[in-house]
């Protein structure tokens, strides 16, 4: 399967790992991933706080690109694939506003190529007993807590998964042999940017509950697919436990690491060694139970 | 020989204001078949109407036109005028030169003029060729149907048997009763439901005039206003009614417990049961599905302990069919199904409980003897959210109406709960409240002031689970900030639904229901109670949602409508109806398609053609049902079903008068 | 004998044009019929026309006579038949046959049918031979020399790209001299038509049938009739008509249209009882009144023989067929 | 010895087998006509008659309307059925004038039959082209049927419904109005009345049409450009939704008229407004015209 | 003599200021029938080129009255009903919709201009759009001149 792919500002940058990751596994999983020449920024937040029109064009752009190779788009984070699917629904809703866009951006997009989450794309891909082989580890010993945030499954008219109890993420690592926890916080805000903001603690406050609940549920690490979620989870972690002095030590993962991992692929080509809460120890459980339990 | 009499109104200045009058009574005279023409000041006035009458006497009219007002107006006037004449009154004809022509074209004389002479050469062509119509009557069979035996189906049928007509009422569940013996108290008053309602069960049941056919079903519905003939499945309850003396030794002693619907899954019952102590007929009934002699052939230990010898296993469902002149619908409202809410666990909550569910729990009679507790750890719960429409105003998710009493059935609760446990936090999460009703607005102050419920504006986010606690997070929009309540119970004030197979009963009987399967009224303001299909009235939740003050109303209302129509032992019924000849008629069925009211049907006429006896389908109209809306003469191709007062000739008449 | 050269045929028929409305056989789309002459014409010299001349004399719809009613008195206004000298260039054998047999129902027997007869006499008929017989064709069985159009004033035929033309009347005569510089004089040898595939035996049938009217060959040949009127409106010597009028308010006109025994209502009688009431007795009935009735009447066949029925029916039903099987059966 | 003279054997052989078991009362085919390229409906009522039968590229008619005149008869009656055969029994079936178990359909693999009037003009050995209605044939075989002829066919399952679009009626549409209308009235001045449209088709069952009943007062029997236009269009308005597009009407018209053209237009609308249908498939389904729905387009508000 | 020539001696082309279109509503009596009533209570004007025929409900509208009325002479028809979903019969105006859907078309394809036959939903209480159409309407026709289409002269060809 080939895919157009959009890896946005954040996995060039604080996301590396998500990005570094999600290469290597696609490899192993014969997706083939082309990145779509000088793609844009897909307004994020920002743009849509100031002009419809403009939030819409921007992602619309890569999409014209990737219509013209006429593949879909497989999209790693949250934000970029909540942006790009509105501009797709928009665009195929109203003539009018198809008309708008392709002015502004000077390309013609019919929406005909569409908006995919890297999530759901991994999770088809690993469908059907070929993935078996592949496995090189289980990952017992994980017990994760799945993360989705709140702009992955959201709006529900156009989530890929149940906006209040989603389970993509669940059913992925199950199949990798890893053990997920019901909690209740899988789509509460994770504080997103109120930490740089004038009030820190709003956002302090907000880790929290997260981290609380996942402890309570019994969770060894949380698991993420946006890279907002994994800088707040993991790069707060250690502000929180010190504004709290308490500890949680709860690593953070993007899915794709695990995949990852799973697949047998070295730890440091997926970006696991550059986590501010050190998630080695974890990683190293998992391996040495290596001999153990071979798939 | 067809001699017409044109009679054209001034109507005073309004006609003759713009147009001349006398001139469209001269030019009338040269229209064929015109024997009289004449114009006159106030046509409708009792001068006028003599006018017509000695006109018909002297000149022999047979056909009468008279260019007035609307005959939306004044129709029924001049065909009673020309009754009395001796004239059949659908020999009248009439020309809306007022509203269609004098005072719309008040500038253009000439022009309203010679519109004027059109209209009444077409209303004389038409006149011509009208053919005299009588009334039919029909009989009405004088006994009702009740189909649902809650307070609504109960009242509608004490205000028929009380006016000395026979009532049967048919009943689903075992005992009549219906949603409001699930109640335990009912707003503004707060009397218990059980003390206003039971007294009127027993009434129900002792009266004479009223039949209870409980543990039954509609089966089949057929024929027309004052003869519907129904076919009624009674369910087998294997009980010998008459034997049976209600002592409720069979229902200790049964060793199945399974999930009492009455209480709504709170407790349990045994495989034969009564949903309820005050049921009405107090007989139980075996549920076959559970009861482990009809599932595995063992145990009757029922029968074996009865006393009377009661239990008839044998017992096999009953096909009853019966005449009835008129049908009262009044099978009430169901609730609708939270588990689509994720926000609030997908039902999955123990403690997440509906309005009703928590009416069975603070019932005396209910499973906790009136004993609120946690249906998880049966503690007493301290801090109880309520939260409003949920399914109700939610075009997403539920349904887009408001469901008009859980504002009121919340601030009960909040009520009881306050009076029940002193030291109890009552939050109830509201958009709107309202409040319409007499007593309603002051029984909602009441709540807040004396019995201390705290009112939250704003939308319930998402309740979990933490430890033994129910986190409850919303929003309070007049504080506007988020809101978050530690609650030991929540209580969901669910939408009111139609039952889930009223579409089905609706076809049956042939009315209308919306998109939300409430049976739709014939009108909703001018005849709420009455349905397009004659001689069926509604009453209750079935129509809409409403509480009961309303469907009391409404029960008494739609059994004044049916006394209206059993008092009279036959009805006339409005002879513009369709015909069918069967002559040229070839049985192909399609008018049955177009015809709304099913009112016509394939018969087999046996004839001799051509020398030999055959048998032929051809179609036939039940002028009880037929409307007269005319949509089958169009789908008849060789024109053999006609609609009468408007055939195609008369209406092909006026058309071809339209261009001479 | 004289001739014209078909090329000048079309100056030949402008000076005919001047004193009479002339009419030739034209092709129009995919049918063929006689038209008024204009100089753009596409003549159809090959075979005979689809739609013959009987609607020139008896055309299908003809209005009568005006009536208006005022009260109980009626006045009626009669049309007076329009005077228009027609020349009819062009009609094949069958067809004046099929003349002569309209001329015996609407002249003969004491009833002269004045719109009929004015037409009548005010055409001039130019018979055209045929050189070649369509495979539909049957005239000579029915008694018609396909070479010599009954009472035609002039005899044409189309030969050698030539036409010769042969006065039969002093009408024809005279109308030869008119255009005697266009003519020349030249005898030219009349071949036998030939291309005849159909051969019915027509002898002894009309006694035949005579006795037939119980027998159930009608009832296997109607079985595949449509009961269309096809066959009554294409065929030349077809002549039933029906009578009703036009009404506005108290005027109306009376007017006459064809009408076919084929249809039902046609021997629908008021009280709704039809004496033919299945299309066994209706087909029977047609090839009686031409096979039987009709020469017992006018010991003429009310058939010419010109094919249209059998290249018109839907279903393949002829009169040749018919008349074989009558003179099989026993 | 070509298919068809062995499948015209197959045929004779079935038709005598069925009326001598008295299976049927009578056999319902195709005989030869006057001439090598005509043909004419068969009705059988004996076994010797079956020697008639053939099956050739000449069986034109469409001989579905034949089934009425055994209405009144409680025997079956066997018919030959092509595809458009077929349609038309399903149309009968659907008017209530025949029911399906009085009836035995011997289906037929129909190749597409020749134009009869071509062959007349060009001759036998010229190469004559498929008539005008089964070139644009969609269902050339019976879809159900009791018995059949020839190899064993399963049987095809309808097409795949989109809507038709047909290229004559939408090159009348690119015209102007008065273009439009010129060219309609040049047909209809052609028409004699004489019904043969309207006694050929399936769609047309009335006992008594109101064409052939003055006493209805639809129209006149004056054959005048008007009321021949009245004529066409209430036809085409009376098989509106139930026209099998046999095609029948257009190819025995005696003045050739293109009647098919306005049956074509509403079939092309009717797929368009209300979804793809083809009438005289299934008896049960929903006639356009007999049903409606609340998502009908609207155009009128 | 041909169709043009004799609707000349009917409407002589020349006067075509002072001619009138001539224009059949068919109103259903529950809705459209009503709600003139309502315009002419409410005293709202409109051209007197309009004939109301009252006819039960729409769907009792035969399509073939329509060619009927061409035939006549009428200039343009005008078919009215209540709004889908308001039929006091329930379901005529459905069947109502989709006869004159097809029968629109099939009048604009045999070559009739489409404001010659036109349909409307008007209910009883909206008086202003009767209007509105009926003045909307008038104008259209007036645009387009009398109507020669289907139309029946026989009786003029046989006058003169």
């Amino acid at each position: 399967m080939k895919y157009a792919y959009y890896p946005g500002c954040s996995l060039s940058s604080t996301g590396i790992e998500y990005d570094m990751s999600t290469r290597e596994i696609a490899k192993v999983l014969g997706i083939e991933l082309w990145e779509i020449p000088e793609w844009n920024c897909c307004g994020a937040s920002s743009a849509h706080l100031t002009d419809h029109l403009l939030a819409l064009a921007l992602p619309a752009r890569n999409l014209a690109i990737a219509e013209e190779a006429g593949l879909d788009v497989a999209i790693p984070c949250a934000a970029c694939y909540a942006r790009s699917k509105a501009t797709e629904v928009a665009v195929n809703e109203s003539e009018e506003m198809k008309k708008t866009i392709q002015e502004v951006i000077e390309r013609k997009y019919e929406g005909k190529s569409k908006a995919r989450a890297l999530l759901e794309i991994i999770g088809e891909s690993v469908q059907g007993d070929h993935i078996k082989e592949r496995i090189h580890i289980l990952l017992t010993g994980l017990k994760a807590a799945c993360y989705y945030g709140c702009l992955l499954v959201r709006p529900a008219s156009t989530a890929f998964d149940d906006p209040e109890d989603p389970q993509s993420m669940d059913q992925l690592l199950h199949l990798f042999g890893a053990e997920t926890v019901d909690w209740s916080y899988k789509t509460e805000c994770c504080g997103a940017s109120h930490e740089t903001s004038a009030k820190p603690e709003i956002g302090i406050s907000i880790l929290q509950k997260i981290f609380i609940a996942a402890q309570n549920a019994g969770a060894n690490c949380l698991v993420t697919a946006c890279p907002l979620c994994m800088n707040n989870l993991d790069m707060r972690q250690i502000e929180v436990e010190k504004y709290f002095s308490t500890k949680y030590n709860l690593p953070v993962f993007y899915f794709t690491e695990l995949v990852g991992l799973a697949l047998g692929i070295e730890p440091s080509k997926l970006g696991l060694n550059k986590h501010f809460v050190d998630a080695m120890p974890l990683v190293q459980e998992v391996l040495n139970r290596k001999g153990g339990e071979q798939a | 020989m067809k001699r017409v009499g044109v009679f054209v109104c001034h109507c005073g200045t309004n006609i003759s204001g713009t147009v001349d009058c006398a001139q469209v009574a001269e030019a009338a005279k040269d229209f064929p078949n015109v024997e009289y023409s004449i114009d006159y000041k106030y046509m409708c006035s009792e001068p006028g109407q003599e006018m017509i009458k000695k006109a018909i006497e002297e000149h022999k009219l047979n056909r009468i036109v008279v260019a007035s007002c609307s005959p939306r107006m004044h129709e029924p006037t001049f065909q009673n005028c020309v009754e009395r004449a001796g004239l059949n009154p659908y020999y009248v004809e009439m020309a809306n030169i007022r509203e269609h022509c004098s005072w719309v074209h008040p500038n253009e004389k000439e022009g309203a003029t010679e519109k004027a002479i059109d209209l009444v050469r077409m209303a004389v062509a038409k006149a011509v060729r009208n053919q005299p119509l009588q009334k039919t009557t029909i009989p009405v069979t004088d006994r009702a149907l009740v189909i649902g035996g809650g307070i609504a189906g109960i009242q509608a049928a004490l205000d028929l048997a009380n006016a000395g007509h026979v009532v049967d009422i048919v009943e689903r569940e075992p005992s009549i009763g219906g949603k409001m013996a699930q109640i335990d108290k009912t707003f503004p008053t707060l009397d218990c439901s059980a003390c206003i309602l039971t007294p009127k069960m027993v009434d129900a049941a002792a009266h004479p005039n009223i039949n209870l056919l409980t543990y039954s079903e509609i089966e089949k519905v057929d024929g027309f206003v004052g003869n519907f003939d129904v076919t009624i499945r009674q369910k087998a309850r294997s009980i010998k009614m008459d034997v049976c003396t209600g002592c409720g030794i069979c229902m200790e002693k049964c060793p199945v417990k399974v999930d009492s619907e009455f209480e709504l899954g709170l407790a349990k019952r045994r495989a034969i049961y009564t949903p309820f102590p005050q049921a009405i007929p107090n007989k139980p009934v075996i549920d076959r599905e559970h009861c482990t002699y009809f599932l595995r052939g063992k145990c009757g230990i029922c029968s074996k302990l009865c006393p009377a010898g009661a239990v008839d296993y044998t017992q096999q469902d009953e096909l009853l069919t019966r005449r009835y002149g008129a049908i009262i619908v009044a099978t009430g409202f169901e609730l609708f199904d939270y588990s689509v809410y994720g926000e609030y666990g997908y039902g999955k909550y123990p403690d997440v409980i509906t309005g009703l569910q928590f009416e069975r729990l603070i019932n005396a009679s209910g499973p906790t003897m009136g004993k609120l507790q946690r249906p998880s750890d049966k503690k007493e719960p301290k801090n109880i959210v309520i939260i409003n429409c949920v399914g109700s105003r939610d075009e997403a998710k539920g349904k887009s109406y408001c469901s008009r009493t859980c504002c009121m059935y919340s601030a009960k609760h909040a009520s009881l709960i306050r009076d029940k446990i002193k030291d109890s936090n009552v939050y109830v999460f509201y958009m709107d409240m309202r409040t319409p009703g007499k007593g309603y607005e002051e029984f909602y102050d009441r709540s807040r002031e004396q019995y201390g419920t705290q009112y939250i504006r704003g939308r319930v986010s998402k309740i979990y689970p933490l430890n033994d606690k129910l986190i409850v997070r919303g929003e309070d929009t007049l504080l506007s900030q988020p809101v978050e309540v530690e609650a030991d119970l929540v209580i969901l004030a669910t939408a009111m639904v139609a039952q889930p197979d009223a579409d089905k009963l609706a076809q049956k009987i042939g009315i209308g229901y919306d998109k939300d399967n409430f049976y739709t009224e014939a009108h909703p303001k001018l005849a709420p109670v009455e349905t397009h299909t004659q001689g069926v009235y509604l009453a209750g939740a079935c129509q809409g949602p409403k509480d009961i003050p309303d469907s009391v109303a409404q029960a008494s209302a739609a059994a004044a409508k049916a006394c209206g129509l059993l008092s009279k032992p036959e009805i006339l019924t409005e002879p513009i109806v369709t015909e069918v000849d069967e002559k040229t008629c070839a049985g192909c069925g399609t008018c049955l398609l177009i015809c709304p009211y099913k009112a016509i049907d394939l018969k087999t006429l046996t004839e001799r053609i051509a020398g030999e006896i055959v048998e032929r389908k051809v179609a036939t109209v039940n002028e009880g049902l037929c409307q007269g809306c005319g949509a089958c003469t169009v789908a008849c191709r060789s024109g053999s079903i006609y609609l009468k007062h408007y055939t195609d000739e008369q209406i092909l008449a006026e058309v071809n008068a339209l261009c001479l | 004998m004289f001739t014209v050269q078909e090329s000048e045929i079309r100056d030949l028929l402008n000076v005919l044009n001047k004193e009479y409305k002339v009419f030739v056989p034209a092709k129009v789309g995919d049918e063929s019929k006689f038209v008024p002459y204009e100089d753009n014409v596409e003549f159809c010299w090959d075979r005979n026309v689809l739609l013959s001349v009987k609607d020139k004399f008896f055309p299908q719809t003809e209005p009568l006579y005006k009536f208006k009613t005022k009260r109980q008195n009626l006045e009626i206004e009669p049309l007076a038949p329009k005077d228009e000298p027609v020349l009819l260039f062009g009609v094949r054998s069958c067809d004046l046959q099929a003349l002569n047999c309209l001329d015996q129902v609407f002249l003969t027997k004491g009833f002269v049918d004045e719109f009929y007869r004015t037409k009548r006499e005010q055409a001039t008929i130019v018979a055209l031979g045929c050189n070649e017989a369509e495979d539909t064709c049957f005239c000579t069985a029915m008694g018609v020399d396909p070479q010599k159009g009954h009472g035609a004033d002039i005899q044409a035929h189309w030969l050698q790209g030539k036409f010769a033309l042969e006065a039969l009347t002093d009408k024809g005569q005279k109308i030869i001299d008119t255009l005697k510089s266009y003519l020349k004089e030249e005898n030219l040898e009349v071949p036998e038509t030939k291309g005849f595939q159909l051969q019915p035996d027509m002898d002894g049938v009309p006694e035949k049938l005579k006795g037939m009217f119980d027998s159930d060959l009608w009832t296997e040949v109607a079985r595949k009739c449509l009961n269309c009127g096809a066959c009554t409106y294409i065929c030349p010597t077809c002549h039933c008509f029906d009578m009703s009028q036009d009404v506005r308010g108290e005027e109306g006109f009376k007017y006459r249209c064809w009408d076919s025994c084929m249809f039902e209502e046609y021997t629908l009688m008021a009280g709704g009882h039809n004496p033919r009431p299945t299309k066994k007795e209706r087909v029977r009935n047609r090839f009686l009144h031409k096979l039987c009735y009709f020469p017992e009447r006018y010991n003429m066949l009310l058939c010419t023989g010109c094919g249209r029925c059998l290249s018109v029916c839907p279903v393949n039903l002829h009169i040749t067929s018919i008349i074989d099987k009558v003179k099989e059966a026993n | 010895m070509g298919t068809m003279e062995q499948l015209t054997l197959q045929l004779r052989e079935t038709a005598r087998e069925i009326l001598e078991s008295k299976k049927a009362a009578a056999v319902i085919g195709w005989e030869m006509g006057t001439f090598w390229y005509s043909t004419a409906p068969a009705i059988l009522t004996r076994p010797e008659e079956t020697e008639r039968l053939v099956w050739n590229e000449y069986c034109l008619n469409n001989l579905a309307k034949y089934l009425l005149d055994f209405q009144n008869t409680d025997e079956k009656v066997a018919i030959f059925a092509r595809g458009c055969d077929y349609r038309g029994i399903n149309r009968l079936i659907q008017d209530k004038q025949i029911d399906r178990d009085k009836v035995l359909i011997i289906g037929l693999s129909c190749p597409g039959m020749k134009d009869d009037k071509k062959a007349r003009e060009l001759g036998q050995n010229a190469d004559i082209p498929l008539a005008k209605k089964c070139e644009e044939c969609t269902y050339p075989d019976a879809l159900a049927y009791d018995l059949w002829v020839g190899e064993p066919k399963e049987a095809a399952k309808p097409a795949k419904a989109e809507a038709k679009v047909f290229p004559e009626v939408e090159s009348l549409e690119q015209m102007t109005a008065d273009d439009k209308y010129e060219n309609f009235a040049a047909n209809y001045e052609k028409c004699l009345r004489c019904y043969a449209c309207r006694n050929v088709c399936p769609a047309c069952s009335c006992r008594e049409c109101i064409f052939g009943n003055s006493s209805k007062e639809w129209s006149a029997k004056a054959n005048n450009l008007s009321e021949n236009m009245f004529f066409a269009l209430t036809r085409a308005l009376h098989v509106a939704g139930r026209c099998i597009q046999c095609g029948e009407c257009e190819r025995i018209c005696p003045v050739n008229i293109p009647i098919m053209l306005l049956n074509k237009k509403i079939i092309q609308d009717i797929d368009h407004l209300f979804g793809p249908y083809d009438a005289g498939l299934d008896p049960e389904d929903k006639m356009p015209l007999g049903s409606f729905e609340f998502t009908d387009p609207e155009e009128f508000m | 003599m041909s169709v043009n020539e004799a609707l000349d001696q009917k409407t002589p082309t020349e006067n075509l200021e002072n001619w009138q279109p001539k224009i059949l509503v068919f109103a259903c009596n529950w809705c459209t029938y009503a709600g003139a009533d309502l315009t002419g209570l409410s005293r709202l004007q409109y051209p007197a080129t309009v004939r109301i025929l009252r006819v039960p409900c729409s769907g009792r509208v035969n399509p073939q009255f329509v060619i009927k009325a061409f035939q006549k002479g009428v200039d343009a028809v005008l078919v009215c009903g209540c709004h889908p979903g308001d039929c006091h019969y329930t379901t005529g105006n459905y069947f109502t919709r989709r006869r004159f859907l097809l029968m629109r078309r099939l009048m604009e394809y045999i070559g009739m201009e489409p404001e010659r036959l036109q349909a409307s939903w008007v209910s009883a209480a909206e008086a202003q759009k009767f209007q509105q159409l009926i003045t909307e309407v008038t104008e259209q026709i007036r645009a387009l001149g009398p109507n020669r289409k289907l139309r029946d002269v026989q009786w003029e060809q046989w006058n003169n």
